[in-house]
């Protein structure tokens, strides 16, 4: 069972390797924002898996909630940002679907 | 440590880091930063730090990633087009740390082995907290107990350390009356938010639960991950929710600014006063065995974990308050009127 | 139990790559946006339940309080997740992010 | 494939370190730098965590058996030392964050950017 999970580890990864294209290349801001926001879902389940894998998952479940927590702050205050300033890209190209602004 | 899983993060934090440099707006740098803390509390999970993972989830993952996008809120997004005259420097830059790492790389050939369990760093002073926690102090989490306890006047010092920054960060934005004279106007105008329904009311719901599970970490801090410095954080970022979700001035309703510098100074001061506490009871200072003496129906070894949650709940104070401090004082630019 | 345990892991799995295809192949921000909100959400409640069910192999109130840790967390997952997907699509409908159209763009 | 798991945590912890180093010296921007600051900070971090590594250890909190506190393996669990040292090393790292940004946003009240050689231009 422990290889099971392990595999199911790495499988996480490299899903996650795969959001992280749209992290690092997302034309926009707040596509970054979405990537980040579903790397930090799968890290919750991440670390519940290692303590499965190291056979004390009642010392990560605080951890793993602490971070689902965090990650809602985190995602809540980036897309406040935009209720302020409403400028997408921060010069002003590169982004197809821009709006009139700026 | 399981080296699948080190191998995999370790690959994908080096993307998140070159990616972070690389990309050219300072919101999207900060994003990718807090993905970056992301995956280090991982990989400290994975390679069993369990309370440094709670520290970097609370502290590096949520509060930082706030702090740089509040001040990229209150400054610019734009990172500038440079000077053609800069690649002299940016060369020697690069060529400076290429040296390092050479030099690093050549020390780093007479390291012992990663996960080797019989290297000179885990030979001489930790098997005797390993072997003697449970006997001095009864308490499990081992971390917490070399934390509070065995080194518990660095930690005093360390939390002090976060005070002073604290106060430093009041000394440097702070204004305190309305017109300021070197202040500029404001860079370019700042819409009107609209109130978010939803998001308020999931915000009021959570906010109870979230201190509650706060208070949880550092009570339950003696047996498992946790303590005063990560509940002290998970505390504030409740705060930090409510001031996102709402308005400012609803939370410095709640909490005003001298509340909090006041909650900053007792936190301290809870510490440092057990620590005299032990002091007048006749033993070294911080030596909470001798708390047994006014505690009741405890004995010297329960002194001790007594000791070291008295410590953790000072630690908690502390660092909520400055939490709270810098958050408020970046992202209102020292004037306390309205936030992000 | 463990064959449950291994199907539930494996249709959250799955559950996970349909969201990451989404997000990677997806035209626009709010299609993109949908795949990320919906399938995160099932599949975390689908592994997290795979290993609260793992977790509970022995019956004691241990493991009793540890699998209701774990399904706090699905419950905060799922209040959660929602709010931030709609913070997040209403920060781009606020700063103006056009929807995709089945017509190309005019090309400037 | 021994060696690149025994050394694989060193080599990343020296790129991280030429990264911040990198970012520190060569950006412009001021963020940029403190960015580099932090990740100098977790090169650092990642260090000491890798050096507390044991194989086949579990993380450093006592497992309850009952009555079998007298048989602790010392080789059974991580060293928590260097863990206690970078957690406060992490505390103290967002106390240091919050200075240099509050410093980042004084300067940009003072001088109305972020650049470094504008700023340069405007002391001259």
């Amino acid at each position: 069972m422990d290889s099971f999970f392990i595999a199911t580890g790495v499988a996480l990864c490299l899903l996650m390797l795969l959001t992280l294209h749209r992290t690092v290349h997302g034309p926009t801001a707040i596509d970054r924002i979405m990537g980040v926001n579903v790397i930090g879902t799968k890290t919750t389940i991440l670390l519940i898996i290692i303590g499965s894998i190291y056979h004390r998952v009642d010392m990560f479940v605080d951890i793993a909630l602490a971070y689902a927590l965090l990650n809602f702050i985190v995602t809540i205050a980036a897309s406040r940002y935009f209720h302020h300033r409403k400028n997408l890209s921060s010069r002003g190209y590169g982004y197809k679907f821009r709006a009139e602004d700026d | 440590m399981i080296w699948q899983l080190d191998l995999s993060i370790l690959t994908l934090i080096v993307i998140c880091a070159f990616a972070t440099i690389m990309v050219k707006d300072l919101l999207s740098a900060a994003i990718i930063f807090g993905a970056y803390s992301f995956l280090m509390c991982l990989l400290w999970t994975e390679m069993g730090a369990v309370d440094v993972a709670f520290t970097e989830a609370s502290v590096g993952a949520g509060v930082s990633t706030v702090l740089f996008i509040a001040a990229v809120y209150q400054t610019t997004r734009k990172v500038g087009v440079r000077k053609s005259g800069r690649l002299l420097s940016k060369a020697v830059a690069l060529v400076a740390t290429l040296l390092t790492g050479l030099v690093l790389l050549i020390a780093e050939a007479d390291f012992p082995d990663f996960a080797n369990p019989f290297t000179p760093a885990s030979l001489h002073l930790s098997p005797y907290y390993i072997m003697q926690t449970l006997h001095d102090t009864n308490v499990p989490n081992i971390v917490t107990s070399v934390l509070a306890d065995y080194r518990g006047f660095d930690t005093m010092f360390e939390t002090a350390v976060i005070f002073t920054a604290g106060l430093a960060v009041i000394a440097i934005l702070r204004r305190f009356k309305k017109e300021d004279r070197c202040d500029l106007p404001e860079p370019y105008v700042i819409s009107e938010a609209h109130p978010d329904t939803i998001i308020r009311f999931i915000a009021r719901q959570l906010v109870p639960f979230i201190q509650l599970f706060a208070l949880y970490v550092v009570a339950h801090g003696h047996h498992s991950p946790g303590g005063g410095f990560q509940g002290g954080v998970i505390f504030g970022a409740s705060f930090i929710l409510l001031a996102i979700s709402y308005d400012f001035k609803m939370v410095l309703g709640i909490m005003s600014e001298r509340w909090n510098i006041l909650l900053g100074n007792i936190g301290v001061l809870i510490y440092a006063g057990i620590g005299f506490l032990c002091l007048l009871l006749g033993a070294n200072f911080l030596d909470y065995s001798v708390l047994s003496k006014v505690l009741p129906a405890t004995d010297k070894i329960m002194a001790r974990s007594h000791g070291m949650l008295g410590i953790e709940i000072g630690v908690a104070i502390a660092v909520l308050a400055i939490v709270i401090s810098i958050y408020f004082n970046i992202v209102s630019r020292g004037k306390y009127d309205k936030g992000l | 139990m463990d064959i449950v345990v291994i199907m539930l892991t494996v249709i959250g799995l799955f559950s996970f790559f349909a969201t990451t295809v989404g997000l990677l192949r997806f035209p626009d921000f709010y299609s993109r946006m949908h795949a990320a909100g919906k399938g995160d959400t099932l599949a975390s409640l689908l592994m997290l339940l795979a290993l609260a069910l793992y977790n509970f192999h022995e019956v004691n109130l241990a493991n009793l309080l540890v699998a209701i840790k774990i399904l706090s967390i699905v419950v905060f997952i799922f209040m959660a997740s929602p709010t931030a997907t709609h913070a997040i699509t209403d920060a781009a409908f606020e700063s103006g992010v056009k929807p995709w159209t089945k017509e190309p763009e005019e090309e400037s | 494939m021994p060696s690149i798991i025994s050394d694989y945590n060193y080599w990343i912890y020296i790129l991280l370190m030429m990264i911040g180093l990198y970012a520190m010296l060569a950006k412009n921007n001021l963020v940029k730098k403190v960015i580099g600051m932090s990740i100098f900070q977790t090169a650092i971090i990642i260090f000491y965590v890798s050096i507390s590594a044991k194989e086949h250890a579990t993380i450093p909190i006592i497992a309850h058996h009952g009555a079998a506190e007298a048989a602790i393996d010392v080789a059974h669990y991580a060293n928590p030392l260097p863990h206690v040292l970078m957690l406060t090393a992490i505390v103290v790292s967002v106390g240091t964050l919050g200075v240099a940004l509050a410093l980042c946003l004084g300067i940009y009240r003072r001088y109305n950017s972020l650049e470094e050689d504008e700023i340069q231009e405007q002391l001259q």
